[in-house]
């Protein structure tokens, strides 16, 4: 019956009838597009590439139904957020023959212990990406983050989780307490900054244009993006804060309402190959979860442009034990506290 | 002219309860032109729009050449209509406009036998018509404009020329001449009148205007509030009206209570006046029409009656001179002036009163006292005040 | 006959009512019920907590349009006394701009306004910065201590979202007082000259209170798409000025899931829509207005 | 007023001179360039996005024309008692705010796909024969949908008051010179009414083109209109071939306008010489 | 009414090198009520815009009270003006439009002896005034309406109330009755003389009906293509026509080419007529008008012209008699009835021949013929077309 379903749906999402198709949501700026298009060369499936600007919007979107997405590649926390709530379905790691080459310490992971629902997509970092020509002195701690010396220069992260994230670790709290009274206090600390005229905005993606511009000197966001950034901007600097980050894992996932598993699995188990995650990498600039991608890099790297690789940026992309062992997982939140994210979170736009 | 083509029978109409026009009988002979008069709202307009067959009356017949045609739809009635305000096609020109008809028109092709095959009126046949037509109506050359490029009179014309160009029995027309101004509206009211001869079929012609009635019209038929107040040749109604509102409809006229002493002679502010109209019972009270023409100033000691100049006012062909007769003000026309405050005396020919039964419009119209009452009457409240103000005046 | 054609409104009637009248009252029982699906006012209740979104919002909007209405007006009665050519190419140009898409446009304006923009990089260039810098040192306490700035600050801040909002809306404030102010029958104005009033008043007791009609719409016009706009906020007030619309949408499809708040915030803000819409038909008939669109 | 006319222009002026920008910032002039037109082209979410605006406003231009001009042929020939609370329904799409009409119409396409689900579900189970499909999405179907029912009202208040104005006789006549009314209604009341209908096309079509938000709320994650597109790209690196497509759209306008203006004015001008 | 209160000296007015106002003298007397009259666009309203002050004369004076105020402001001559469409404040009651010129007023206080002080009216005064201004024009209690609320008449009414309470010394008035129908034309025409007589100011009144000209005016000037054609009072100007459009313009005229034997002797169709006019020289060519109403039909022998009847129109008052002479044909206003056909005589008084001298409107105007010719005027283009129509017709 399965494969039925899937041959003849493809009709109601208007991308052409008959023709085998995955949609996948991915996040923005986390491809090298040209994999596409070899992927339906390959396969002859189209896809259909969408983003969302973040875990919390995926969910939204998600929960209000009426999107069609297969293949979508939230964080960790989202993740265990999904399975709790039924929305993945179970992946055939028979079609997934390329799993096997990822690395087993992203395997079997607390968001999805027994590995039933996932393929790691990326890994790394959170840290604050900082213009070293405008932000004179060296930037160690978050607390640049809610220093009304930078006013009108920073950028906070769009999304509750980092946002307050940050925060709670700046305070020395876990990023995964569930004690009201510390999210509370991380909150206020936010919103004292808001008051002070701290923050320029809140950007996901955004956050390109506004520092490569040079549109403001300070923001929070990945590693990965950081070293994007680099490319058209030198004068950015990146640090995992002395009072420690997080490091995530975003992985590919399968929804349950999905009439396309089939196409959404061969999407998956292409992505997970190391060709794929080799180019990936290079592109996006984030840390592959396949262990022969990443060793390989460096020397990809030379081989593609001619010039070593800087350890210094394979650091940043792909950070040692000792940073990561500084770095906290998100993991779900309960629901009442989730609750309490979203309220302070809206709250926060006063 | 003596054969009856319409006849209306009965007919009773009502829009929402409110009744428009009650109980109307009414029959129309070929060729003739007939004139549906009276005030805005009398049901005019709405009579013709049943003889069109754009409205069907609530009760009562419509019979043509005998035949009822209650049922039939406009466009199958042989009667065609010149609108109000002409409604003419603004996005065809003239040509085109008068061709409308022509072009919906379908009839048994001469070609085939049977006669049960209908075929469209060929383009060539059309087009002469079309022309011939426009000549008729004087617009040769105007083929074409659009509606927009012409003068009221123009526009007016084309109307005529879409109805008649489908050789209708009847032409209904509606105040066709009610945007135009007066210089105008003489010279149409004679060309219509020379077109209706000319085609020789029937005109029924609605108009609230009373000299445009007399000038056009073979039978004037006067309506007021859904009813027919008479119906008559124009001289007929101008020297006999029937009733006061009929009286003060069409024309001027002092209208004055009197009682009839016996035939022939009636009595006006106590005194005696000799007539010509009978065959009203001994005292019975009546009103008593003068048209302001018939009187004839004379010196004092010579007049029936004797009375005060309060006004003059010169008109070119004649002077209206108001006269107050025992604080009744009578309105006289003469080509002699006299001048204000002037003591002058009247004397009426037996032909020149005439006798009316009393009706509910006795006593509504035909004083001069005041000319402001009558558009006192269109104001739609305060009438007391107003009522205090010409008080005042007199 | 004429009972004949109003069957023509039938189809349209039955579309109203499943695509204009059901989607409000599905948003008006998600309004009111939980997310369970139990009846709650609590969503309305929790709206206090969003006073100051709503304070913004009113604020940002009530000076955006008043802005609006400060140009607008004289544009539109300067227009209306231009010859016609002239009015024909002014109101093309007017419109023209509609279509592009505003978000493009929008878009613009932040290369404009940005910290690194081209605003103040011409600032930097005609050393205007230089200028505020050295008597904003001349003016400091400390002036050793005083830091220099490099830009203005613009991008942000609510300035930078009611300039959005004006930008965007000023046709819909221009558009319906100059199709008023145009039709003004010109006797009138004749008329209170010769009783003796000088162009001052003429304009006070003559047209401005004849052009009222066009002024409210055009206030509608400008008030009620600037109050519930997301996209202008976002783009030039960098997410941090936060609007109504802004707050609806994030119930939806953004960071903060919850349509039954958001349904209960758009509930209310048809609400205020629904007063204008009153306040309009009070002086003049809305259909006509909104044709001018 | 020419302070005016460079408020209202000089975003657009700079947009389109950085189509043109050799670099792919928006603020930094790196040289002319035609670059980002021949990117365009590559581009395939642009091109689809630009397809999907044209084709949905086209399409509900032409259904809301049809639709809205039948519309206000029945309001307008119908009792004030009856057109008032309808005319007053008409009105809320075109007043109320367009982030109210998104979500509600967003709410109630979710709500129906909840029920259809339900059904299809149930209809699956209940026999074997035929495979319901059980999820439906927000896509171009809901989009087009949520367009033309924005768009009606726009085209009845255009239509209305031409029939207003339209001589209640014109029927009449056509009627008394021989036409059924069908015949009346295609030969008489369409012409008549043809400048309302083409002007409430025109801004149906503008209205269409322009919108972000309903679409946004209605469209879904398959489809994306080109003010989607441009909003999902302001989320992100913007580049520059947006500068270079809205370019191309502003000028096909401005040409159109351009090319209408000339008629007109030229006709203008031979009609007066005709009068002359 | 001998004083004299305004004088048009040379005035010139031309828009866009067309030439509307051509060497205009005029002058208008205190108390006056003088009325402009001519055909549609023959600068009427422009006279009257430059006396109000809203349009400057290309060239000339205009002299108020022995000064000139060519560059006075509308709003500082004591001057006021009734609109064409009245223009009334639609957003304001007829309270407040009729306050309107007061509350612009200011006046030197009286309580600061300087006298430099300027003050409004007090709203006690104010109020007074309106009021009192309402019950001159009948509309008291109509205070709190909206112009939307009131009829034609009244809101003409208010028109004037609202010019006269700031107690003009010139009341200028454009054509206030053209949107009036008939019966409410004529009414108010006798109100507005009853108001002007009340009040004792100046009324410069500009028409294009001649009827109401004559009814209305102590003084008429008759207007066309910008020049004046003749200025009198209505009798003057009625029985003494300068030329043959005054003649034609006021009222119906037969205009007939005659030539002058002698003084008191006019020749026309070969045969003598004596008459009252002279001062020409001999033999010289003249048009002579015979006024409809003038000529007496008699039996065939005693007629000085015998005609045949070619068409007979009952009006109510009188039959309108079109008798062809030779071709020539007249229109003639009697009581009689003659059937179409009937072979009559004429005769006419020597009072009722008017002689003109030769103008170049000569030969324009003053033919029966036919009917439809004066609309042929309207009608811009195929003038020949028409033409062939009339000869036809002949
Ligand atoms: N369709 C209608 N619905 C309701 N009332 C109507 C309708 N048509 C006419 N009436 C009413 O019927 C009455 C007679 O109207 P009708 O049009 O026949 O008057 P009329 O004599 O033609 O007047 P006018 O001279 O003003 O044209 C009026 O009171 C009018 O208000
Ligand atoms: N503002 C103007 N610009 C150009 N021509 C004008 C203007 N005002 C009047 N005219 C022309 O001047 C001439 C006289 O116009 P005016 O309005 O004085 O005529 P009128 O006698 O009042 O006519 P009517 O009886 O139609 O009101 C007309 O030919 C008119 O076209
Ligand atoms: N360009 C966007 C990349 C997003 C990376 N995902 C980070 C998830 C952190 N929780
Ligand atoms: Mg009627
Ligand atoms: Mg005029």
């Amino acid at each position: 019956k399965d494969t039925s379903d899937s041959e003849n749906s493809g009709s109601s999402n208007g991308s052409g009838s008959g023709d085998r198709v995955v949609n996948v949501c991915s996040w923005g700026e986390y491809i090298d597009e040209s994999l596409i298009d070899q992927f339906e060369e390959e396969t002859g499936i189209k896809v259909n590439y969408q983003t969302a600007e973040s875990n919390e919007v995926l969910y939204s979107q998600l929960s209000m139904g009426g999107v069609d997405y297969d293949v979508i590649v939230p964080s960790d926390y989202m993740i265990s957020q999904l399975i709790e709530e039924d929305m993945l379905a179970e992946l055939n790691y028979d079609n997934i023959p390329n799993f096997e080459k990822i690395d087993d310490r992203f395997k079997n992971l607390s968001y999805d212990p027994e590995n039933k629902y996932t393929v790691p997509y990326t890994w790394g970092t959170l840290g604050i990406i900082s213009n070293t020509a405008k932000v004179q002195e060296p930037i160690t701690s978050w607390s640049a983050m809610f220093d009304p010396q930078y006013a009108g220069n920073v950028l906070l992260i769009n999304n509750s989780r980092d946002a307050l994230g940050i925060a709670l670790l700046y305070l020395g709290y876990s990023v995964n307490t569930t004690d009201e009274a510390e999210i509370q206090e991380a909150y206020q600390l936010i919103a004292d900054a808001v008051k002070n005229g701290v923050y320029q905005g809140k950007v996901m993606d955004e956050v390109f244009q506004k520092m490569e511009g040079g549109n403001a000197a300070i923001a929070t966001y990945y590693a990965g993006d950081y070293l994007s950034m680099l490319e058209n901007n030198e004068d950015l600097a990146y640090v995992v804060p002395e009072e420690g980050s997080n490091w995530f894992v975003d992985a590919m996932c399968v929804l349950k309402t999905s009439q396309h598993k089939e196409e959404a699995e061969a999407w998956i188990n292409f992505m997970a190959s190391t060709e794929a995650n080799l180019r990936n990498m290079d592109y996006i600039w984030y840390a592959s979860p396949n262990a022969e991608a990443l060793e390989t890099y460096p020397a990809y790297y030379e081989e593609t442009y001619g010039e070593p690789l800087d350890p210094a940026l394979y650091e940043i992309m792909a950070p040692s034990q000792e940073v990561l062992d500084r770095c906290e997982a998100y993991l779900v939140l309960p629901a009442e506290t989730r609750t309490l994210y979203n309220d302070l979170w809206t709250q926060l736009g006063i | 002219m003596s054969k009856e083509l319409i006849r209306l029978r009965n007919i009773r109409m009502a829009f929402d309860d409110e009744v428009v026009l009650n109980d109307l009988n009414l029959y129309i002979n070929d060729k003739e032109f007939l004139t549906l008069l009276g005030p805005s709202g009398c049901g005019k307009t709405t009579t013709l729009r049943i003889i069109g067959g754009f409205t069907t009356p609530v009760s009562g017949d419509v019979l043509f050449d005998g035949v009822r045609i209650n049922d039939v739809p406009p466009y199958r009635r042989q009667i065609n209509t010149v609108f109000q305000k002409y409604a003419l096609f603004p996005h065809m020109n003239v040509f085109e406009n008068v061709a409308f008809g022509l072009r919906m028109q379908k009839r048994p092709d001469p070609k085939d036998p049977s006669g049960k095959r209908r075929v469209k009126i060929p383009e060539t046949e059309i087009r002469q018509r079309v022309l011939e037509m426009l000549e008729v109506v004087s617009l040769k050359g105007f083929e074409n404009r659009k509606p927009d490029a012409l003068s009221g009179g123009q526009q007016q014309r084309v109307a005529i020329a879409r109805a008649l160009v489908n050789r209708p029995k009847v032409l209904l027309l509606d105040e066709p001449l009610g945007a135009l101004d007066l210089k105008l509206r003489k010279d149409m009211q004679l060309e219509l009148k020379k077109i209706q001869q000319q085609v020789g079929i029937t005109f029924i012609y609605v108009t609230h205007d009373q000299e445009e009635a007399l000038t056009m019209s073979d039978t004037i038929v006067v309506m007021d509030k859904g009813c027919i107040q008479q119906i008559g040749t124009p001289e007929d109604i101008y020297n006999e009206p029937k009733n006061a509102f009929v009286a003060d409809f069409i024309g001027e006229s002092n209208i004055i209570d009197g009682v009839m002493v016996r035939d022939k002679l009636v009595k006006m502010y106590g005194r005696e006046f000799p007539c010509l109209d009978g065959g009203f019972a001994e005292n019975e009270p009546v009103d008593v029409v003068i048209r302001p023409e018939d009187i004839d100033i004379v010196p004092m000691e010579q007049g029936q009656l004797v009375g005060t100049v309060t006004s003059v006012t010169f008109k070119g062909m004649q002077y209206d001179i108001i006269v107050d007769f025992r604080g009744f003000k009578w309105l006289i026309q003469t080509t002699d002036h006299s001048p204000v405050g002037a003591r002058i005396g009247i004397k009426i020919d037996p032909d020149g009163i005439h006798i009316m039964k009393k009706s509910p419009y006795s006593g509504m119209f035909g004083d001069y006292s005041s000319f402001s009452e009558e558009y006192e009457e269109m104001s739609d409240a305060n009438w007391e005040a107003d009522e205090e103000e010409s008080e005042d005046e007199k | 006959m004429k009972n004949k054609l109003s069957l023509f409104a039938v189809p349209y009637v039955g579309w109203m009512s499943i695509f204009v009248v059901a989607p409000i009252i599905i948003m008006v029982v998600y309004a009111f019920s939980t997310a369970a699906g139990d009846f709650t006012l609590e969503n309305f209740a929790r709206m206090g907590t969003y006073t100051a979104v709503f304070t913004r919002s009113f604020k940002l909007a009530i000076i955006a349009t008043l802005i609006a209405l400060l140009i607008g007006y004289p544009v539109s009665y300067m227009l209306s006394k231009e010859g016609p050519q002239v009015q024909r190419i002014a109101m093309v140009l007017i419109m023209l701009p509609m279509w592009m898409n505003f978000l493009l446009r929008t878009y613009s304006w932040m290369s404009i306004l940005e910290n690194n923009g081209l605003l103040n990089q011409l600032f930097q260039q005609i050393g205007l910065i230089d200028l505020y810098n050295q008597i904003a040192m001349h003016f400091a306490s400390d002036p050793a201590a005083y830091v220099p700035i490099d830009h203005f600050q613009m991008i942000g801040t609510q300035g930078a979202v009611v300039l959005g909002m004006v930008y965007n809306y000023l046709p819909f404030m221009i558009l319906p007082i100059y199709s008023v102010l145009v039709k003004l029958d010109h006797s009138l104005i004749e008329a209170a000259r010769d009783l003796g009033a000088s162009s001052v008043q003429v304009f006070r007791k003559v047209i401005l209170p004849l052009s009222l009609p066009g002024v409210l719409s055009g206030i509608t016009m400008v008030f009620v798409p600037s109050v519930s706009t997301f996209a202008i906020s976002r783009l030039l007030g960098g997410g941090t000025q936060m609007m109504l619309g802004d707050l609806i949408e994030q119930q939806f499809l953004g960071g903060a899931y919850n349509p039954q708040l958001g349904a209960a915030i758009a509930l209310v803000m048809m609400a205020i829509v629904v007063v204008c819409m009153l306040v309009m038909n009070r002086f003049g008939d809305g259909e006509e207005q909104a044709v001018m669109l | 007023m020419a302070l005016v006319f460079v408020f209202l222009y000089a975003p657009i002026f700079i947009l389109i001179i950085f189509s043109f920008n050799a670099g792919n910032s928006s603020a930094v002039w790196k040289g002319f360039s035609l670059h980002w037109y021949a990117e365009l082209f590559q581009n395939r979410l642009i091109m689809q996005s630009v397809y999907t605006t044209l084709l949905v406003s086209v399409l509900s231009t032409l259904i809301a024309t049809v639709a809205g001009t039948f519309a206000a042929i029945g309001l307008a020939s119908m009792r004030r008692r009856w057109r008032t609370p309808l005319m007053t329904v008409n009105n809320i799409p075109v007043m109320n705010a367009e982030i109210v009409t998104g979500v509600s119409m967003c709410l109630l396409f979710v709500a129906f796909f909840g029920l259809w689900k339900a059904f299809a579900v149930w209809f699956n189970q209940a026999q074997d024969t035929f495979w319901m499909e059980e999820n439906i999405y927000l896509g171009f179907g809901t989009l087009l949908l949520a367009h033309v029912t924005f768009n009606i009202p726009h085209v009845i208040l255009t239509v209305m008051p031409k029939l207003c104005q339209m001589d209640k006789n014109l029927v009449d006549a056509a009627q008394d010179l021989g036409c059924t009314w069908m015949q009346a209604f295609w030969k008489v009341i369409i012409p008549e009414i043809k400048p309302g209908i083409i002007s409430g096309a025109l801004i149906a079509f503008t209205m269409s083109i322009d919108d972000f938000i309903i679409s946004y709320f209605t469209a879904g994650s398959g489809v994306s209109t080109l003010a989607m597109t441009i909003y999902s790209m302001t989320k992100k690196r913007v580049s520059p071939e947006i500068n270079a497509i809205s370019t191309l759209l502003f000028g096909a306008v401005l040409l159109l306008l351009i090319i209408i203006n000339v008629r007109e004015s030229r006709q203008e001008r031979l009609r007066e010489r005709a009068r002359a």
